[in-house]
């Protein structure tokens, strides 16, 4: 019967199994401890990380669902709603990078989709080893194919995202994946089951023995016994999900059902006891009833299996007819497996015995909320952490900093995405933030994801931060302003304080900062348990943010547009060297601070932006990132049709190599016609900040001077094919 | 005219393709359903892009043998104008309303981006309005387009004049490296012997708007809209 | 019954899929193989079908559907009764 | 000698390609169809190897190479000496 070892392999601690037992008032049986303990894993019951994103800012005037749905949803005016999420799919991409890399992208899809609105956009943030290694390249082969494969074949455009590079995630990967659909504002769909006698409905793929305790795998390191966790691996059938998104939005528009919940992390048994635990009633099902894929299944096994493409759906018994019908429209089963009881308790029949009698608030409600022991704060790293010789060839740093593949470009990841389905995308990958015109209106929404894990490392407080205020500016940059934030959260182990640290100060920036730009955070995930044997990986907080341009003409692209533009630097340049990617790549010191970040000066240069993009003062505009100002000059050539170079002149008295390659925040590089300048730096003078004309477009050569010294010569054709093969080249004989 | 767009379980494209035909270029436009028998009377059948069926099996394999198709043959036989983009493209293969069939991309990635390709035959419907040799810059987004046929089919359909578009560089020269995933003869576009039936791999429904980045697709939708 | 269906392509026809898979060995240092040709295997459960149903169903759905005859070709086999 | 290589799903593994082909067949009237699951097979020419060899090689690249042990299972045989 249940014993320690029982208990231990459920990844439940003693005190926990106790708290059960009171709960329940009795010991549970085996397939009740098994839906306790998916339910209060990690991954479901969010234990180790409640306490602290209780403090993240979540409300607002626009804010319609915040967190606690499948997603977040934003009034963007016009009787529409924004709906958006992020989630990770770290361990299992890292089993089994296709499939499980696809099956994220499903799951994100479904709890876009259970909520009403119709995915728009996919987008998604990449963490691996370097690309020096084949098991590297494999895993980033196989997690690029498997997103392509499910993104394309459903037709949900993958818009943007990002793909970053680091000893750290070598074993293992992040896969974080953001979706974004559309819906009208009274058409949205919630988890809730209406009253008692309620018909609860079965929709989608049947049930295998596939990808059982995925959400307790995902709640522990990875060791040795990962093994044997491997037959877990579910695959994934767009096919089928497509059917299902198309069947689920009918039922909604026609207005046949009253709740729904997809099957996700924990399966069957997430949603047959949070539907009911939200709506104060319980639920009664047959697992005789319940589709499925394999012979023999036992009560545990269908009640935990993670099989794909399944949702829950709560209807009035008189509709029921109507449910089928749809769904038979579409090639797919819609099966009564129960009903929805008074009494708050979740029933489980199989064989005409019941196995499972529990409370819902206890599964659901009343798993222990940790404070987990948290390190101590570090001290803060000197400001100069050291000193490099001043570099003697800056173009050479340059080239070595654009074949870095975290800065290289992507477009080899991204032509392997259908970018452009659905006819909405402007602005395709490869801009700050990618551009959705939404049809027929005037308006438009911005995407980007964003989060610099290294900063995070050097200080998570500044790393949440920053991550912040970078992907606002990503929107600025492209004339959006940001409504709503999602949030992925990558860390370690929670049980180890230096984790809980990290999280903690990530937290307190990231909420700090959104208090900032006064956006709300609807929502988002957290992944701990990144470790693989022993190392955690650098906490790694990704942004999600979404924003608003009310008249679409207004959007600015990134690229010079033509010879004889001036070029505007907006911001301060300051001596910010620690952190950067020119100290990591070329020295390999990845030490000290990361770069210094005020948060109402950054609002200030993207208010300058912004108030100049809505004015049509800007041909283009780029934000200072990865690399510095000399990565963003280079890129900002790279992406206009004729590839232009520029003269930069700067007197700014710093570090020749600060000056180029520093990540000092809060700088634009803005293009314009020589008779909008004027208008700019007025623009600039109102919100306080320092803007200046740092040179002009135009030429094939991309040239900076440093108090009239030219310290960067660069033909722009050498620097782009540089950029341009750095990712491919390392993918030349792969299948 | 009158437009039907064809949505197969699994089509992606089709709501694109629909606000193509009925919102860009306000013609009456109306959705056919694979499992009716009926064409609702429209003057050309549009299969979309997209997965139908997953393109498991191959792709188009499986649409074609939905209940709409018989009606879609029999049209075509009677000289209705059918237009398969992408998709829509590889079921008009399987059917064999076009010759030849599609194998995966040479370097056997998914592949979406601009293209150029060359109009090489502005005497059917569905160019007429375009110039021979003109370049029209047209996204693609697909894993199977290598266009294959056999030496004696392929033979024909160029002595025909039945191939329409080409891959080609921004200067319409065919180069090895404009022709993105190795078609046979860098075919991109090609009508049956009759003209009425014209298969593309490129998406003129995503280059109908400027908005977009390009509007060259407009040329195709044109034609057809305007006698010839 | 069960039976076994391979399908393939026409050895006129390139398979750039069994090409990469041959340079991704010899990549590994199998030089030994000289050729790779991939192809698609289908395992078919019939119920209630005789031998004789059986050879007149199967090459019929392999021509009809599992295979595209401009590029492949099938054979098949019963592997159990 | 010739060898050929047969990947599949393992039987607990959903097969979404082998479920929608089966499907299709039904619909074509092929009833007594009870299951389809669909795989890739390989042949693979080798030079100037044993038996023996082969007995090493093969396991070793369909290990390696060919099958995803995580979700797949192989299995060959020799086709041609
Ligand atoms: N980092 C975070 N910031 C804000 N909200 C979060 C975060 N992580 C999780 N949440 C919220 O907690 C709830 C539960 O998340 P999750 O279990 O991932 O949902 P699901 O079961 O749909 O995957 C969701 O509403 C989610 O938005
Ligand atoms: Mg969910």
């Amino acid at each position: 019967m249940i014993d320690q070892n029982v208990i231990d392999n459920h990844n439940l601690t003693r005190g926990e199994y106790e708290l059960i037992v009171r709960l329940i008032g009795r010991e549970p049986n085996l397939t009740e401890l098994g839906v306790f303990s998916a339910m209060w894993s990690e991954h479901c019951s969010y234990k180790s990380s409640k306490f602290y994103l209780k403090q993240l800012p979540t409300k607002g005037t626009n804010v319609v669902q915040g967190p606690g749905e499948n997603a977040g949803i934003i009034d963007i005016g016009d009787g529409q709603v924004i709906v958006f999420k992020i989630e990770s799919h770290n361990h299992p991409s890292f089993i089994e990078p296709f499939q499980g890399a696809a099956t994220g992208v499903g799951g994100i899809l479904r709890d876009i989709f259970t909520m009403g609105a119709r995915p728009i956009a996919i987008l998604d943030s990449l963490r691996f080893g370097p690309l020096t290694s084949p098991k590297n390249r494999a895993i980033m082969d196989g997690v690029i194919s498997g997103i392509s494969s499910y993104g394309n074949s459903i037709g949900v455009p993958t818009v943007g995202g990002e793909v970053y590079f680091d000893d750290c995630y070598a074993l293992n990967p992040l896969v974080n994946v953001f979706c974004l659909g559309l819906a009208e504002k009274d058409k949205v769909f919630y988890a809730k089951t209406g009253g008692a006698g309620n018909a609860v409905l079965y929709v989608g793929s049947k049930t295998g023995r596939d990808g059982i305790h995925g959400a307790t795998m995902a709640s522990a390191e990875f060791g040795k016994e990962t093994e044997h966790k491997r037959p877990n691996v579910q695959v994934g059938d767009p096919f089928k999900e497509k059917l299902l998104l198309e069947a689920c939005l009918e039922v909604m528009d026609k207005d046949l059902i009253v709740g729904i919940q997809d099957m996700g992390a924990a399966g069957l048994t997430c949603s047959t006891a949070e539907m009911p635990a939200k709506s104060g009633t319980g639920l009664e099902i047959d697992l005789d009833k319940v589709p499925q894929r394999e012979e023999g299944m036992t009560p545990y096994e269908i009640l935990l299996s993670e099989s794909q493409e399944r949702m829950l759906i709560v209807a009035l018994p008189e509709k029921v007819k109507a449910v089928r019908e749809v769904f038979a429209k579409w090639d797919l089963d819609a099966v009564e497996i129960g009903r929805v009881i008074d009494g708050g308790r979740m029933k489980v029949r199989f064989h005409g015995e019941l196995v499972v009698d529990v409370p819902v608030s206890a599964v659901v409600d009343l798993c222990p909320i940790y404070q987990r022991p948290v390190a101590p704060a570090a001290e803060p790293a000197p400001a100069v952490h050291l000193t490099p010789p001043l570099p003697k060839d800056c173009g050479g740093l340059l080239l070595e900093l654009l074949a870095s593949p975290t800065i290289a470009d992507k477009e080899w990841v991204f032509r392997q995405y259908d970018h452009m389905v659905q006819t909405n995308t402007m602005l395709l990958p490869g801009a700050d933030a990618a551009v959705l015109r939404i049809k027929d209106s005037k308006k438009a929404l911005a995407v980007t994801l964003d989060g610099n894990s290294l900063y995070a490392r050097l200080d998570p407080r500044s790393g949440g931060l920053i991550a912040v205020a970078e992907a606002c500016r990503n929107l600025a940059c492209v004339g959006a302003r940001p409504v709503g934030v999602t949030n992925c959260l990558n860390f370690g182990n929670p049980e180890k304080p230096e984790v809980m640290r990290q999280f903690k100060e990530v937290v307190e920036g990231m909420s700090e900062a959104c208090r900032a730009f006064g956006i709300p955070v609807t929502g988002g995930n957290v992944s701990f348990y990144n470790d693989t044997e022993g190392a955690s990986i650098h906490p790694t907080p990704v942004l999600g943010i979404v924003g608003l341009l009310k008249n679409i003409d207004k959007v600015v692209t990134p690229g010079f547009k033509s010879a004889g533009d001036t070029v505007v630097l907006l911001g301060e340049n300051t001596a910010e060297l620690t952190g950067s990617e020119y100290l990591k790549v070329h020295f390999k010191d990845e030490g000290g601070r990361p770069p210094a970040i005020d948060l109402a000066g950054e609002k200030a240069v993207q208010e300058t932006c912004l108030a100049a993009a809505e004015a049509g003062l800007l041909r283009s505009a780029h934000d200072l990132s990865e690399g510095g100002l000399a990565v963003c000059a280079a890129e900002s050539g790279f992406f206009g049709d004729d590839r232009l170079g520029c003269e930069l002149d700067l007197d700014d008295d710093i570090r020749m190599d600060a000056l180029l390659f520093g990540e000092a925040q809060s700088r634009i590089l803005a293009t314009l016609t020589p008779s909008n300048v004027e208008g700019l730096l007025h623009l600039a003078r109102l919100n306080g900040i320092k803007a200046r004309v740092v040179g002009k477009v135009g030429g094939d050569v991309l040239r900076i001077r440093h108090k009239g010294r030219d310290v960067l010569t660069v033909p722009v054709k050498t620097a782009f094919e540089t950029w341009k093969e750095a990712i491919p080249r390392h993918f030349m004989f792969q299948r | 005219m009158k437009f039907g767009v064809v949505a197969f379980p699994g089509s992606n494209c089709d709501f694109d393709t629909f606000y193509a035909f009925h919102d860009v270029m306000k013609q009456p436009t109306v959705w056919l359903w694979h499992k009716d028998h009926s064409l609702k009377d429209v003057d050309c059948v549009v299969l979309p892009g997209g997965f139908s069926y997953g393109d498991y099996l191959r792709s188009g394999a499986i649409a074609r043998f939905s209940p709409l198709m018989q009606e879609v043959r029999e049209f075509a036989a009677k000289g209705g104008l059918v237009l398969g983009i992408c998709n829509g493209f590889q079921v008009l293969l399987e059917l064999g309303l076009l010759p030849g069939a599609m194998l995966r991309n040479q370097h056997l990635k998914f592949l979406c981006r601009f293209v150029s390709i060359r109009l090489e035959n502005a005497r059917t419907r569905f160019t007429h309005k375009g110039r021979t040799g003109q370049v029209l810059r047209i996204p693609i987004a697909h894993f199977d387009g290598n266009y294959f046929a056999p030496p004696e089919m392929l033979e024909e359909i160029e002595a025909n004049g039945q191939v329409v578009f080409r891959y080609a560089d921004a200067e319409g020269r065919l180069t090895e490296e404009a022709n993105v995933n190795g078609s046979l003869h860098g075919i991109a576009g090609l009508t049956n012997r009759m003209g009425n039936v014209m298969g593309m791999m490129p998406h003129p429904e995503r280059a109908s708007e400027t908005l977009l980045g390009s509007a060259d697709g407009r040329v195709i939708f044109e034609s057809l809209i305007s006698r010839f | 019954m069960k039976v076994r269906i391979l399908v393939s392509f026409k050895d006129s026809v390139l398979d750039p899929q069994g090409q990469t898979v041959k340079n991704a060995l010899h990549t590994l240092g199998y030089d030994a193989i000289r050729d790779v040709r991939q192809g698609k295997v289908f395992e078919i459960d019939l119920a209630g079908v005789s031998r004789a149903e059986a050879e007149k169903i199967v090459p019929e759905i392999s021509d009809k559907v599992l295979a595209n005859p401009i590029i492949e070709k099938f054979a098949w086999q019963i592997i159990e009764e």
